[in-house]
């Protein structure tokens, strides 16, 4: 059986939460895998190597520099999951600010906080065999992607819009019929168009698609009601440090 | 079995808590010396990259802060920024937002008696080796858990960190036939959740009671979720705009969560906290279930905390049937909500006991400052105190049992060390 | 035949085709746009709702008078009910492989408009499967951005269906010259209460037909697109409309007759695969991926490809235009690029002798 | 929907030809598909990891299939993969041939992989053929051993990078097509192999004065279905699975030539 390991960085918790939530799949899932260590589900920790390794979390601490590199020495195939184990995450909005000032900001006391000044992707550090986008990710891409490894074949991972899924489910645009500014056109695909489905537009949680259009999509938002302060923080949220240009 | 005077018990990573944490523990002449529950979860300084946003980001933003809890966030959120602008969501719109919120509580409680606190109790390693053994009991967690999600897709668009949620109420609101299969799986879950009281008041429970003070919301209106006023068990109460005259946060070298004092005595946020000051507040079907297991009205013993979720829980499905039954969709999905200068105050019942939100706005609805805080800084003291408590009674067990009764006691408080790490010393907050 | 149908008329072919066992798909409004789902009564039509639409831009609107078949196109299109957007293929299993069944269900399809007909035809040349009921309905009222008329494919319904309406509200009141085009359409109308039509109901349906294609605003050049295309193929006004285009895919998603799709793998964990088709777009970076990396990586050849495969080689490939001139792709593309403007411009280019970079 | 569904075959022979091809010998399980001619190719499914374009490269006439695989991706490796027992899923034949009704003199170039839709040419009565096979490295030839056995064909095997073991040329194999001798009046060339590869030798052979119409090449693209369905493998004007793989050189210049068509 290969032996699975989660491993958390500087996260939320949510996206390895999301294995948790595959209510009917999690029990079927363990008799094909073996968890080896995933700390926020079970005592046991075992040492590796690792067939997989599950990597939630950015990089923020001169600790988590040294673990990362560890863990892709013990693992076979290295996955990393979510906003920010792919982009640096919403704490990476400290990469545009002055990390002393936020440290002040927040403890009284800074000299105690061990952080680096940025926070980045774990594919910043060590090379990376596959990457969940999202924020969170989405559970079915969650399990085609372990299906996948099982099975050795190709997971199925589009890398294109958000309107592509949008169009697939049968919704109606909210830019073009209610003028709802809405960042599908450069978003990458895999929440299944939540927001659209719920009359709201695509705020980018799953980051940028592969070469993605920022600037045809900015005067676009602009007619549809937004401010330069608004544009500037839209991109500026969960995967404020990926290439949207 | 020797009993040393000098010891050390050091737990390097917290197994079964949400984030990451440890505990040292250190015993001189038999006595207690320091006991520090170690939260090295590096800090994500929301409350910082705050300053500057626009103020209808909080829910979104701050949802980030969990991922166990995200619609706790929302609600405080959305509720501190509505008091900043002096409007109020109620009627349908605020009972969607309570039963989103019911989604949540019975999904993350039963996470956390099924995955993580059920294994000790029974001897397990975790859930999955539980479900082992017992198997049909663990599928039947799953499936409460499903339903607790459930209701978090169809109201919030997603279970972790949704997306329908926003200042003023809604981006859609369902349509009640939306809402009639989960009415169906929600009578299913009814009965599982009657099931995992009774399965979860049969376990042995180490005796301790804490002196504590506790503390939670009471409102009129029913058990508290998504509003009340803070009270206390040694009879206070205050609006909450005096939160932080009362809870003050401070840092402690050990940790990069904030602790907190309830005018400046160790206090207890959450499921104990709760119950015992509203278990007058829970429906028929929840209080006479409480009864029939043996609980009282006052519950003071950290490791029954698992019974008091599961009543929860009960509760919790009982009132998402309610709150379906008489769901009348809304003529629009949100109030219009205005910025004007100010600051706004806002504090709910997250699964792990009391968040409170607090925000300063100019009048653009620019954020000047944020301050937020979680139940698990808040309860820090506690459990430290509980820990203490338990090594000091528990001198004859061997290294290897005290220290897992240790992480046991840091367990029954569901602590959530990715909610507990980032937060602002409200003293020196600039505004 | 040729019969006229009241309102009552109009509900009554729609039981009558429920009453065949047939799912009758036509307009309704839905989240402030006319989408296509099932109806159960002619009541849900959407009764005196029109809409504006321009480049990137649509909107519904009420309209003076009650027309159930007031609007353009909207964002759907039959292919959904056709061509779904994702299908199951085959399953493999230890057993051996074994085809997905075909669960379409028999469609009758309400309310299609001439330009929709003839996509329905195009798409159906490729993809097969079974043929729905067509009750169409001509196009007394184009909108801001059809141009049936110069791709032949409207204001008139041409063939293939078996009962064209015309919508009339005058002061003689509101009612639908119905002519059918087929036996089946011709049986179906007999058992629907109705007048017989007039010659005067015939030819107010003429005139109103008539006006529509003369008050159609877009038309494309009246070039052979094919020669314009193939001309163009290295002209530096592909870059022009790569910065503004999103490569989101919309248009192609929108498009009547755009029919590719990508296989999907699945496999469950007792080791079954599935193989099933999802609708693609020539848009995605991996439509046109082989071992090493994909063809057609910039935004200027994914546009080339998706224009010059629907306006030229559709010709070589299938015999025949593969727009019909609806005008979604220029409604829901959030940026607006409008193919006849494109088509126009590069038009310019090749008779000014064609541009060379 | 049954165009869908492939026909089970099992492998009957493996053999290993270079360290990342292999040849499948495939007999029917059951029912079996029509004949395949040279150039055409079948669609293989691995169960549960996916199906791909591979060409026939041989014609054995007795009801097998044969095909050479080289691994470069998750079905690939899983056909390479596959020992005698496995049965996968064909569809098939799907594609253009080669012509080669008017051919007296043959000549047939190869690149890589490219020469297994041509081996089964090799066998057929020309005047004269001439084989131009590249590849890598000596180690990325293939069917090595069969080609020192062809008595009736002019062979000339070229690397890219020679090693002290190889005694024969190095270099692209558009250096020997300069120079061998070739009758241009009665030479039709059949080329495979990488796109630029094809282009250079095509060009090549039209400054040796072959006309166009007696060059064809084999046309890769993406392909998810073989019968026009999936759209992938459009170029310009060609749908590749069912108006290629093989065409005729007057229509593929102009396609080669665009960039990113
Ligand atoms: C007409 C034709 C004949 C071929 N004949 C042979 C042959 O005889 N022997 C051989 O080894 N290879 C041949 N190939 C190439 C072979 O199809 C690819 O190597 C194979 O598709 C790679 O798939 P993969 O899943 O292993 O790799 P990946 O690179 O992971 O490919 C993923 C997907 O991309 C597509 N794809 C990738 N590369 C190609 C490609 N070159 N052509 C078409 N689609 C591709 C397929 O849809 C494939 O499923 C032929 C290709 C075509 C079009
Ligand atoms: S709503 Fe957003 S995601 Fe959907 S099609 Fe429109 S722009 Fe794209
Ligand atoms: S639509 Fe956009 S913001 Fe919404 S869930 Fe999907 S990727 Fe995230
Ligand atoms: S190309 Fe545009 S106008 Fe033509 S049929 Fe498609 S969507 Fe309609």
């Amino acid at each position: 059986m290969p032996t699975i390991a989660v491993w958390k960085f500087t996260s939320c918790d949510g996206c390895q939460l999301t294995l948790l939530d595959c209510e009917d799949e999690l029990l079927p899932l363990t008799e094909h895998v073996h968890i080896a260590h995933f700390l926020e589900a079970t005592s046991v920790s075992e040492p590796g190597p690792y067939d997989i390794s599950i990597v939630e979390g950015s990089v923020t601490t001169p600790d988590e520099t040294e673990r990362i590199r560890w863990i892709r020495e013990q693992s076979d195939v290295l996955v990393v999951v979510g906003a920010c184990a792919t982009s640096g995450g919403i704490q990476a909005l400290r990469n545009f600010a002055d990390v002393d000032e936020f440290r002040s900001i927040v403890y009284a006391r800074p000299e105690h906080i061990a952080t680096l000044g940025t926070s980045t992707a774990i594919s910043a550090h060590v090379s990376v065999d596959h990457e969940l986008r999202g924020c969170p990710i989405d559970k079915g891409q969650l399990l085609e992607l372990l299906t996948a490894l099982l099975a050795g074949r190709k997971p199925d991972l589009p890398d294109t819009s958000v309107c592509t899924d949008c169009k697939r489910r049968g919704l109606t645009c909210v830019l073009v019929a209610h003028g709802t500014p809405c960042l599908g056109p450069v978003t990458h695909a895999g929440c299944g168009a939540l927001c659209p489905a719920v009359n709201r537009g695509c705020y980018g949680c799953f980051g940028p698609m592969n070469r993605p259009n920022v600037p045809a999509l900015v005067p676009l938002l602009r007619r549809s009601g937004m401010g330069d302060d608004e544009l500037h923080l839209v991109f500026r949220t969960f995967n404020a440090d990926a290439e949207w240009t | 079995m020797t009993h040393r005077a000098n010891r050390t018990l050091q737990v390097a990573g917290l197994a079964r808590v949400e984030g990451e944490g440890a505990l040292h523990v250190r015993t001189v002449g038999g006595e207690v010396d320091r006991v520090e529950l170690n939260i090295y979860e590096p800090p994500r300084f929301f409350e910082a990259f705050l300053r500057g946003r626009n103020f209808r980001e909080p829910p979104d933003i701050t949802a980030r802060i969990c991922g166990i809890c995200p619609v706790a966030y929302q609600m405080s959120a959305c509720q501190a920024i509505e008091d900043a602008c002096g409007v109020e969501v109620g009627g349908q719109l605020r009972a969607l937002r309570r039963l989103l919120y019911c989604g949540e509580w019975i999904s993350s409680h039963t996470l956390h008696i099924y995955l993580l606190h059920a294994p000790d109790f029974l001897g397990f390693a975790d859930g999955i080796a539980m479900a082992g053994a017992h198997r049909a009991i663990v599928e039947r967690g799953l499936a409460l858990k499903k339903a607790g999600n459930q209701i978090m897709d169809v109201i919030g668009g997603r279970a972790i960190h949704p997306v329908n949620v926003r200042v003023g109420g809604f981006y859609r609101v369902p349509t009640p036939d939306e809402l009639r299969p989960l009415a169906k799986t929600l009578h299913q879950a009814l009965y599982d959740a009657l099931g995992t009281l009774e399965w979860v008041a049969g376990f042995d429970f180490p005796d301790l009671e804490v002196p504590h003070d506790l503390l939670a919301l009471r409102d009129d209106e029913g058990y508290p979720l998504d509003r009340g006023a803070p009270h206390t068990s040694t009879g206070l109460t205050f609006p909450v705009a005096d939160f932080s005259n009362h809870v003050v946060e401070h840092q402690v070298p050990h940790s990069t969560a904030l602790h907190a004092r309830l005018d400046d005595r160790t206090f207890l946020v959450g499921p104990l906290a709760r119950y015992s000051l509203n278990s007058d507040r829970l429906s028929p079907v929840a209080r006479e279930a409480a009864a029939a297991v043996g609980l009282g009205p006052v519950c003071r013993n950290p490791f029954r905390s698992i019974v008091v979720r599961a009543v929860e829980v009960v509760y919790a499905v009982e009132e998402a049937l309610r709150i379906i039954d008489s769901y009348e969709r809304p003529d629009s999905p949100w109030v219009e909500v205005d910025p004007r200068a100010g600051v706004g105050h806002g504090i709910t019942e997250a699964p792990r006991g009391l968040l409170y939100h607090r925000y300063g706005l100019d009048a653009a609805g620019r954020i000047l400052s944020a301050d937020i805080v979680p139940p698990t800084s808040q309860n820090q003291s506690a459990i430290e105190a509980d820990v203490a408590q338990v090594v000091r009674s528990h001198q004859h067990l061997d290294d290897h049992a005290l220290q897992s009764l240790c992480e046991r006691t840091i367990r029954n408080y569901d602590p959530c060390i990715s909610c507990s790490a980032h937060f602002l010393d409200f003293t020196r907050e600039s505004t | 035949m040729n019969v006229v149908l009241d309102l009552d008329g109009l509900d009554a072919l729609v039981r009558v085709l429920r009453r065949d066992g047939r799912v009758v798909v036509g307009p309704v409004l839905r989240d402030d746009a006319i989408t296509l789902a099932e109806l159960s009564s002619a009541a849900g039509l959407p009764s005196g709702w029109g809409v504006e639409t321009g480049p990137g831009h649509y909107r519904v609107r009420r309209r003076a008078d009650a027309a159930v078949f007031g609007h353009s196109a909207g964002p759907q299109s039959w292919k959904r009910f056709l061509h779904p957007p994702r299908r199951r293929l085959l399953s493999s299993d230890s057993s051996g492989l074994h085809p997905a069944e075909d669960d379409a269900p028999n469609y009758a399809f309400l309310g299609v408009r001439p330009c929709d007909l003839a996509a329905i035809a195009k798409l159906r040349q490729i993809v097969g499967g079974r043929a729905p009921f067509v009750v169409a309905a001509q196009c007394t009222e184009p909108g801001e951005l059809c141009f049936c008329a110069s791709m032949g494919c409207g204001p008139a319904a041409g063939a293939g269906y078996d009962i064209a309406l015309t919508e009339r509200i005058d002061s003689d009141g509101h009612r639908f010259l119905a002519t059918s085009g087929t036996d089946e359409g011709a049986e179906v109308l007999a058992r629907v209460p109705a007048r017989p039509a007039s010659p005067n109901d015939l030819a107010l349906a003429d005139q109103d037909v008539e006006a529509a294609t003369r008050r159609m605003g877009r038309a494309m050049p009246e070039l052979d697109l094919r020669d314009v295309l193939t001309a163009n193929r290295d002209s530096a006004h592909w870059e022009t409309v790569a910065e503004r285009c999103l490569t989101c895919g919309n248009c192609t998603m929108v498009c009547p007759t755009c029919f590719c799709v990508s296989v999907e793998d699945t496999t469950d964990l007792d080791g079954n695969a599935e193989r099933s088709q999802r609708w693609a777009s020539c848009f995605e970076i991996d439509f046109s991926y082989l071992h090493g990396g994909a063809v057609r990586t910039s935004g200027a050849a994914r546009y080339r490809q998706w224009m010059t495969h629907k306006l030229g080689t559709w010709h070589d490939q299938f015999g025949t235009s593969g727009c019909v001139g609806c005008g979604r792709c220029i409604a829901w593309c959030p940026a607006g690029i409008d193919i006849t403007e494109e088509a126009a411009a590069l038009a310019t280019m090749m008779e000014l002798g064609g541009e060379r970079p | 929907m049954t165009t869908w569904v492939p026909t089970p075959y099992e492998v009957v022979t493996r053999t290993v030809e270079t360290h990342d091809s292999v040849t499948l010998t495939l007999r029917p399980v059951a029912e079996s598909l029509p004949a395949f001619r040279p150039g055409q190719f079948a669609m293989l499914y691995a169960h549960g990891v996916g199906e791909v374009p591979i060409s026939i490269s041989a014609i054995p006439g007795d009801g097998t299939l044969v095909h050479t695989i080289r691994a470069v991706g998750a079905v690939s490796r899983t056909l390479h993969d596959a020992g005698p027992g496995t049965v996968i899923g064909v569809r098939g034949p799907f594609g253009t041939a080669w012509r080669l009704d008017d051919a007296e003199d043959l000549l047939v170039v190869a690149g890589g992989i490219g020469l297994a839709p041509l081996r089964p040419v090799l066998g057929h009565p020309a005047k004269r053929t001439v084989l131009i096979a590249g590849a890598r490295s000596r180690q990325d030839l293939l069917y090595q051993d069969e080609i020192a056995q062809l008595s009736d064909v002019d062979v000339v095997l070229t690397v890219d990078h020679g090693d002290h073991d190889w005694h024969g040329r190095v270099g692209f194999v558009t250096e020997p097509l300069a120079s061998i001798p070739l009758d241009p009046d009665r030479t039709t060339a059949l080329l495979c192999g990488p796109e630029p590869m094809m282009r250079f030798c095509a060009r090549t052979l039209l400054g040796r004065g072959l006309p166009a119409e007696r060059i064809q090449v084999s046309l890769e693209r993406n392909m998810q279905c073989g019968v026009g369905l999936c759209g992938h493998c459009q170029l310009g004007p060609l749908l590749l699975c069912r108006d290629g793989p093989v065409t005729g050189y007057p229509m593929a210049e102009p396609l080669l030539l665009a960039k990113e068509l």
